[in-house]
């Protein structure tokens, strides 16, 4: 048959998933939004009463809420690594993943980016955060790793934005002509009356070479910048100099680990078994298991430098991470992160697609709670004795709810991407077919 | 304007431009539209490369001065000791700085693909002849220069 | 026909979303005006008369501008000490007097004042030479005192600026 | 506009309207002329000072009251009075939060037929109260009048209005009425009197179970005169006593004797100090022969003190030049008490020290006190219905009775009962007529807490409510029962009562300077030979032995004998051996929590023959094996014996049985760990000579400091751990209580706190934590906003208006001082009266820390330049150190090379917490002598 009728087999098949909404669709949406909307009550209530109402237990006075932040924007990570990085490494497998993970990242940075609003104490003079010229003359203070976040996470989720939507670009006129009235209108607007002529396509793929480039450094930077919120400060157990490449590693673990638990039902729904094959998947196993090997390492490094650096807060610190209040959480964390994905390394597991996304999930627990028993434990035994926790941190329904509700978010922001805009890229998939 | 002569198969498609190539008609008069970006086409019509590194290059630099200058001098219009570090330290600025870096660098990237691609364009948004997944080559009448 | 309803709707939508801005701006700078406004005081005092005309001193009334953070207010017995002879029968002065006589203090309406959060001393500002009227204006002219300040925190950090005066943050906030 | 409308009020008496006109605080939009300008020397926003007298227990302190806008807003030890001498204790400072408390008796209630209370008036009360006397006078029943200690012109008055209305006086009561030693001393001496002890002159100093620097007739004078002795190094000092209290911990050594067996040990070392050869006078020879011949071994056994620990106390006592052995607590208060107290005077009489160091001539004023065995007595009476109105000021015998006395139950028998008070406790509760009293800051008066010390009660601001001082009440009662119509009040009263005992001058000499102080010529008292030795035969066969295990029932020193438990502030604070705060507990030993598997907060079942409570337990380090440990005032109505002979109660329960119920309680420990896990907060004193000032290496370069760099220093060989400064600072900064709910989250906001460390052997030390004002802080590099910052005169500032709360400051705080508010904290009417102007209250999701009293500081800075001259050395102080007993604590200026924190810093015991982190402290420590506990 003649090529086009393939380009517009493939057409036809991706955008499928732009049809009408099923029962299912909805009933699933639904619950995502009462999720989102539980989770802004939560909030509501916290801002009335005070932080209080969170099950902060002094000296832990960073909790679940941070532990999300970290969370979502390593989750973030992967979809750049996929999108740019492999890019530049022109590996073939990411055409069928870099649309979701581009997607992904966005939604995870937004989600994050509540986070720290969320957990100040003030929320109502957020705005003092931002360096902007104001009345009061006053300017944030630049050696703050938290002022770090902010031009960090900023820059990541715009540049994010940027290549999210130039990738879309020439998708976008796809769909445009396969849309028709207001909808149409709206598409050619977004498409921003591309053509595909050839100077558009040449100046195209100089731009998008241009923003993988600028997207790769972000990979290694952001997570760094974030780690260094830990880093920076004196507390033992946070400060020490293999966090950053340890929570990018971790970064780019969790993200490809969510991608897999994104894509997998996404491909049973949608019928994409011939754009996102199995030999697809094994190559995105292959990095879940690398990176699962660098933060089991980091784990080892980190317990090794506090027994072996003879500082008693850290020995104490790390004694009481595996035995103290938390070590359930510990446990948890050792199994999923470093014991689970090493059974990647047979084959039959990796192809074994059911399994990956059972492991792909774990993997998604144990990354939360590894930020979890690293940011509470830490706060929970330093230097003074005295002010040992007397008793463990439990977070209360307003923590619980509130990151229920960021889940919700992401998955609503997700669900409307899936029958909004092309789930895979189309230009480049024909580019390979 | 001329009619456009429309391909189903990439190969022949690539033919007819080799061979209107050949047959010497002016490059500025071929005018190429492609479903998806085909390499073969830069080969055939070679061009001077993309301009669009220039803006990369200023944005990127723009933002490394700007990061240094605002967080240098911000931190001097009001002097505050915090830690015992010096007023101006510079390891803290250069993270603000890089961060600044990239998102001037990506942002006027694609200012400059836009300025170049002549992109938005009003009268395309309105009106586009569409020709689906097809390969379009037009060859624009001498006068039309 | 969907079209031409959603035309509107998309149009309501917009205006809506700047309207509400409009308003807000129209609302702070309405706030603002009135702030500057200047409030009727239960004594119709006369700046102008007692300080342009009969030319007296701040502190001849406010007589602890220089001794403490707070400038003070004159104590009835200050005013009757002329006014026992002076313009009786003037309606504010009988008022004032009734004031005296019943034993009722008169609470002034506040024209400046100071948020919780923030030290401020009249004395060391008069002592350091700043004049009155730099934050009070020409007090002399109005026949109601007007704030003319605003007392927002660039306005003093600007003045300490311009003075060379310390720009501590604790020298102001408490 | 509360305020206001009060302020207008006394703005008409005083113009002070004009302090609040044109405050820049609370935004207020009012501005007000008040009719006459302000006497002489009142400056708006200008602090006032005013002395007053504390009566928040026997001791007497004189106050310095600090007003601000008309309002009372701290208390602070009167500089040279001769009680307290500027030191004020956890107690006194709590004493504003009385004044203000929420729940104050705001008027004259009567009980009405439902037994509810219902208010009255004045009139109505008292011709109430005055028309019953009559009655039941003349229905042959008595009237009584019981009261709390009294002294000065207060008793005079009670005793002449007594005697005009009929009413029988009866003796006062005091949980610690000291019974023994006054037992003791009228039998040895001819004087029943608690004599005044003049510990300064000591140069060793035996304490047998005398809580001294806690509420032992004086504690604040105690702990001043023994901390400056300390402080020349001129005495050492032992403790000797069955449980552990804070005095205990203190002491240079500490040795816990079986409980009961104090005489033991105290005769053995009276023999010694005989057979050591004669010291004058001597003791008779009847005496002498009477005394027991103990050996070493014997001693030891019947006490429980190692051999060794009796020489050295023995040989301590002998070769000290002029030694001191004071008996009390809970060493007298049980069936040997009395021969405790004779021994310990007997010593004192042979070591001659008598008047040199135990002073009859200015007792200290305990003769109108009763004893149980009184209340006893009281209590049988009213059950037989002989009585008709009894009056029960300031004293709350339901609570401190023993359940046995059923005085309870009988008190409903009298005709009328007046309870007269403050607060609704207790026996006010019982009553059938309640008569509020003004608190001593409302109120006129005078106390003579020790012979011939007079100190002066002044009011500070009207009444807030309906109330009455009792001279007040008296005195109408007066004027009602002798028909002559009200006299004047009671101020009249005083003013010439004072006119005729000091003359016009002197008394406003009194009333500028808050007291005066008589001087008496030295009194001889004689040893009665022939009663010393009957009593010395009687104990030959000693029946002082208590059952084992034994539940002591110690003096707290929080709320004294229970009287303080209406203050949340003192709740709010920690115990400083257990850090519990709110609660109550029983501390057990080590070795019992081991054999019966105890842990901290575990509920038991503590019960004796006819009594039990259930109780959370507490391991309490240093506490002896078969001793168990609560405070007087966790246990209402407990089941005491009365002894004998003194008539004192038995502070003990002996055959306590434990019994675990399993269940675990919600106990605030805010300490997260008892010992310092070997990371030297407290330096080892093995190394005490090692230098402790590390060079600190920086990559950056120094910052330095203008004219002033505010340090502070504290003497940790002084502090011992009385969390008075905990309260001053509470009270100066506006710190807000927050209760149990938040404690047992570790949310307390207190910005200084003591944290005890106990060493293996049970001994502890107190490290007094709050900000270190760092020269290179952690917190300031993560805030975000500069709202954390180094100023330029070495404070660690925060700007509690532009923190955003992320918390981050307190992460990284080594020493964890910072405290967030979680929730906005509000202080429940009228106790907003207590906020000190100068702060702002902090509001939710604020961090706030230790300011080193800023403001303080600023209006030092103040007067300064207007005399255009820096601050002078000690001319600024923090509160927490201006309230220091002991002064353990100075502040000052490092860049002034003489003042005195310079030079304390400079000194080898020098040396700041976790100096090896490199945050360069602005707080130095002394590290303190080692402390063994003997047993």
């Amino acid at each position: 048959m003649a090529e086009t009728e393939k380009y517009d087999r493939a057409d036809r098949e991706i955008l499928a998933a732009m049809g009408k909404p099923g029962r299912l669709y909805l009933l699933v949406l639904a619950f995502t939004v009462t999720l989102v909307a539980s989770g802004f009550l939560c909030w509501y209530h916290q801002y009335r009463v005070g932080l209080g109402v969170a099950g902060y237990t002094h000296p832990v006075n960073w909790a679940v809420y941070i532990t999300n932040f970290v969370f979502w924007v390593g989750i973030a990570h992967s979809g750049t690594l996929i999108s740019a990085v492999l890019y530049l490494f022109r590996a073939r497998f990411r055409t069928s993943f870099n649309r979701p993970a581009e997607a992904m990242t966005v939604f995870a940075l937004m989600v994050a980016g509540l986070f720290p609003l969320i957990h100040l104490g003030r929320p109502w003079v957020f705005y003092y955060l931002f360096p902007y010229p104001n009345q009061r003359q006053l300017w944030v203070n630049f050696r703050s790793p938290l002022i770090w976040d902010v031009f960090a996470v900023g820059t990541y989720f715009t540049v994010s934005v940027v290549f999210f939507y130039v990738g879309l670009i020439p998708d976008l006129a796809i769909v445009r002509r396969c849309k028709e009235g207001i909808r149409k209108t709206i598409y050619s607007v977004l498409s921003l009356g591309w053509e595909g002529t050839r100077r558009q396509w040449r100046h195209y793929n100089m731009l998008y070479l241009f923003l993988a480039a600028f997207a790769t450094p972000l990979v290694a930077s952001v997570h760094s910048v974030v780690s260094w919120d830990f880093a920076m400060s004196i507390l033992p157990g946070w400060h020490t100099t293999i966090f950053a490449p340890y929570f990018v590693a971790g970064a780019i673990f969790s993200g490809t680990a969510m991608v897999i638990t994104l894509v997998v039902p996404m491909r049973k729904i949608l019928v994409l078994d011939r754009y996102i094959t199995d030999d697809h998947f094994e190559s995105i196993a292959k990095i879940l298991l690398f990176t699962s090997l660098i933060v089991s390492y980091a784990y080892v490094v980190e317990t090794g430098l506090a027994w072996y650096g003879g500082n008693v807060f850290e020995i104490e610190l790390f004694r009481y991470r595996a035995w103290g209040h938390y070590k359930a959480l510990f446990w948890t964390m050792i199994t999923c992160n470093s014991l689970v994905p090493l059974t990647l390394f047979a084959r039959r597991l990796r192809r074994n697609i059911a399994y990956l996304f059972c492991v792909s999930l774990l993997v998604n627990v144990g990354m939360w709670v590894e930020r979890f028993v690293i940011i509470v434990s830490s706060l929970a035994r330093d230097f003074d004795p005295y002010v040992w926790d007397t008793q463990m941190y439990r977070p209360t329904f307003v923590e619980v709810g509130i990151t229920l509700g960021s889940f919700g978010m992401f998955f609503t922001l997700y669900l409307i991407f899936l029958k909004t805009l092309p789930v895979l890229s189309i230009t480049e998939i024909k580019e390979h077919l | 304007m001329a009619k456009p002569m429309i391909f189903h198969e990439k190969e022949e498609f690539l033919k007819t431009l080799r061979r209107l190539v050949r047959e010497g008609v002016a490059k500025e008069r071929i005018r190429v539209i492609t479903p998806f970006s085909v390499a073969e086409v830069e080969e055939i019509l070679p061009r001077m490369p993309s301009h669009v590194q220039v803006f990369a290059l200023a944005g990127a630099a723009s933002g490394t001065v700007g990061g240094f200058a605002f967080t240098i001098l911000s931190t001097l219009s009001w002097p505050l000791i915090v830690g015992g570090k010096p007023i101006v330290s510079i390891p803290p600025f250069i993270i603000i700085a890089f961060a600044l870096t990239i998102l001037f660098g990506a942002l006027s990237t694609f200012l400059g693909f836009l300025l170049l691609s002549r992109l938005p364009s009003i009268r395309r948004i309105r009106s586009v002849e569409e020709y689906g997944n097809a390969f379009v080559i037009t060859v624009e009448p001498e006068e039309a220069k | 026909m969907e079209r031409n309803l959603k035309k509107p709707a998309i149009l309501l939508a917009v205006s809506g979303y700047f309207g509400v801005f409009l308003l807000i701006t129209v609302a702070l700078g309405f706030s603002w005006y009135r702030g500057g406004q200047a409030p009727d005081q239960p004594i119709a005092f006369p700046h102008t008369i007692h300080v342009s005309k009969l030319s007296l001193p701040c502190n001849f009334c406010h007589i602890y501008v220089d001794r403490s953070r707070h400038a003070g207010a004159p104590a009835l017995e200050t005013c009757m000490s002329c006014h026992r002879a002076i313009a009786t029968e003037r309606e504010e002065i009988r008022k004032l007097t009734r004031h005296y006589e019943e034993k009722r203090p008169v609470l002034w309406i506040r024209v400046y004042s100071l948020p919780e959060h923030v030290y401020f001393s009249h004395k060391r500002h008069v002592k350091a030479g700043v004049d009155c009227s730099e934050c009070h204006g020409m007090v002399g002219a109005m026949k109601k005192i007007r704030r003319v300040g605003s007392l927002e925190m660039g306005w003093c950090v600007s003045c300490h600026r311009a003075k060379g005066a310390p720009r501590d943050c604790a020298t102001c906030h408490k | 506009m509360k305020r206001r409308d009060f302020l207008r009020i006394v703005g008409v008496l005083t113009g002070s309207t004009l302090i609040s006109s044109c405050g820049s605080g609370n935004g207020s939009k009012k501005f007000i002329s008040s009719i006459l300008p302000p006497e002489e020397g009142i400056i708006p926003g200008e602090a006032i000072f005013s002395p007053s007298t504390c009566t928040e227990c026997p001791a007497g302190c004189g106050l310095s009251v600090t007003l601000r806008e008309g309002w009372p807003i701290k208390l602070e030890g009167a500089p040279g009075h001769p009680v307290n001498d500027g030191g004020l204790c956890i107690r006194g400072q709590s004493s504003l939060t009385r004044l203000y408390h929420p729940k104050r008796i705001a008027n004259p209630m009567l009980r009405n037929g439902g037994g509810k209370f219902q208010g009255i008036s004045w009139e109505k009360a008292i011709s109430l109260v005055s028309e019953s006397l009559a009655d039941s006078r003349g229905s042959g029943r008595k009237n009584l009048y019981l009261s709390g200690r009294t002294t000065g012109s207060l008793s005079a008055l009670t005793g002449m209005v007594c005697r005009k209305l009929a009413v029988e006086r009866l003796p006062e009561f005091e949980v610690y009425s000291h019974s023994a030693v006054k037992e003791a001393n009228g039998l040895l001496f001819g004087q029943r009197e608690v004599p005044h002890y003049r510990i300064e002159n000591a140069d060793f100093l035996l304490t047998v179970g005398a809580d001294i620097l806690e509420t032992h007739i004086s504690p604040v004078s105690c702990t001043r005169k023994l901390s400056r002795a300390r402080g020349r190094g001129e005495i050492r000092w032992f403790h000797v006593e069955p449980h552990l209290s804070l005095t205990g911990a203190n002491a240079d050594k500490r040795f816990a004797v079986l409980p009961g067996r104090e005489a033991v040990l105290l005769s053995y070392m009276l023999r010694h100090i005989l057979d050591r050869g004669p010291r004058r006078p001597g003791l008779p020879p009847e005496v002498a022969n009477a005394l027991q011949r103990l050996s070493a071994e014997s001693a030891s056994e019947g006490t429980g003190i190692p051999v060794g620990g009796l020489q050295e106390i023995r040989d301590a006592i002998a070769n000290a030049r002029r030694p001191l052995v004071i008996a009390g607590g809970v060493s007298t208060a049980h069936p040997e008490g009395l021969e405790v107290a004779a021994m310990a005077g007997m010593i004192q009489w042979v070591t001659g020290e008598i008047p040199g160091l135990v002073d009859f001539a200015r007792g200290e004023n305990y003769g109108g006190v009763g004893t149980f065995r009184d209340m006893e007595d009281l209590s049988g009476r009213l059950g037989k219905g002989e009585v008709g109105v009894l009056f029960l000021s300031r004293t709350n015998p339901v609570f401190s009775l023993p359940k046995a006395y059923s005085f309870r139950e009988n008190l409903g028998k009298a005709k009328l009962s007046v309870g007269m008070g403050d607060l609704l406790d207790e026996t006010m509760q019982e009553a059938n007529l309640v008569l509020p009293l003004s608190h001593s800051l409302e109120s006129w008066g005078d106390a003579e807490p020790r012979r011939g010390v007079v100190s002066l009660v002044k009011p500070v601001l009207n009444p807030l409510h309906d109330t009455l001082s009792e001279g007040d009440i008296l005195l109408r009662l007066m004027g009602k029962g002798s028909g002559e119509g009200s006299p004047t009040g009671y101020r009249e009263y005083l003013f010439d009562a004072w006119g005729r005992k000091y003359g016009k001058k002197g008394r406003d000499e009194f009333l500028k300077r808050g007291y005066v102080e008589e001087s008496f010529p030295a009194k001889r008292v004689f040893l009665d030979g022939r009663k010393a030795a009957s009593l010395l035969e009687g104990m030959k066969s000693s029946a002082g032995e208590l059952g084992r295990p034994v539940l002591v029932l110690a003096p707290s020193l929080r709320t004294y004998d229970g009287r303080g438990r209406g203050l949340p502030l003192l709740s709010e604070i920690p115990d400083p051996l257990t850090t519990i705060s709110y609660g109550r507990f029983l501390s057990v030993s080590p070795g019992t929590a081991k054999e019966s598997g105890l842990k901290d907060r575990e509920e038991v079942t503590v019960s004796s023959a006819d009594w039990s409570e259930v109780l959370p337990v507490k391991v309490q380090p240093g506490l002896q094996d078969g001793v168990y440990q609560v405070f007087r005032d966790f246990v209402a109505s407990p089941p005491l014996r009365t002894e004998k002979r003194t008539g004192g109660a038995v502070e003990y329960i002996d055959g306590a049985r434990l019994v675990k119920s399993g269940k675990m309680a919600a106990v605030p420990i805010l300490s997260g760990s008892s010992s310092q896990q070997g990371r030297g907060l407290i330096p080892d004193p093995a190394h005490k000579g090692e230098k402790h000032h590390h060079g600190r290496v920086s990559l950056y370069p120094e910052h330095g400091h203008e004219e002033y760099r505010w340090a502070m220093v504290i003497d940790l060989a002084l502090c011992n751990g009385c969390s008075a400064c905990v309260a001053a600072c509470h009270i100066e900064n506006n710190v807000p209580v927050v209760g149990k709910k938040d404690h047992l989250k570790g949310r307390e906001m207190s910005w200084l706190r003591i944290e005890p460390f106990y060493g293996d052997a049970g001994d502890v030390e107190f490290l007094p934590m709050l900000c270190q004002h760092c020269h290179a802080a952690p917190c300031e590099t993560v805030c975000p906003v500069y709202a954390a910052y180094h100023n330029p005169e070495g404070l660690n500032v925060q700007v509690y208006n532009r923190c955003v709360g992320t918390r981050y400051c307190s992460n990284n705080c080594p020493y964890k001082v910072r405290r967030f508010n979680w929730f906005w904290h509000r202080w429940e009417k009228p106790l907003n009266r207590m906020q000190n102007p100068d702060l702002e209250t902090r509001g939710v999701g604020v961090m706030e820390k230790c300011t080193f009293c800023i403001q303080r500081i600023r209006a030092a800075k103040d007067r300064g330049k207007d005399e255009g001259r820096k601050v002078r050395d000690g001319e600024v102080t923090t509160a927490c150190a201006q309230s220091c007993p002991t002064g353990a604590i100075v502040f000052g200026n490092l860049l002034d090379a003489d003042s005195r924190v310079s030079r304390l810093a400079g000194s080898d015991r020098a040396y700041r917490v976790f100096e090896a982190l490199g945050t360069d402290p602005s707080v130095y420590y002394l590290h303190g002598k080692t402390r063994g506990s003997g047993s």
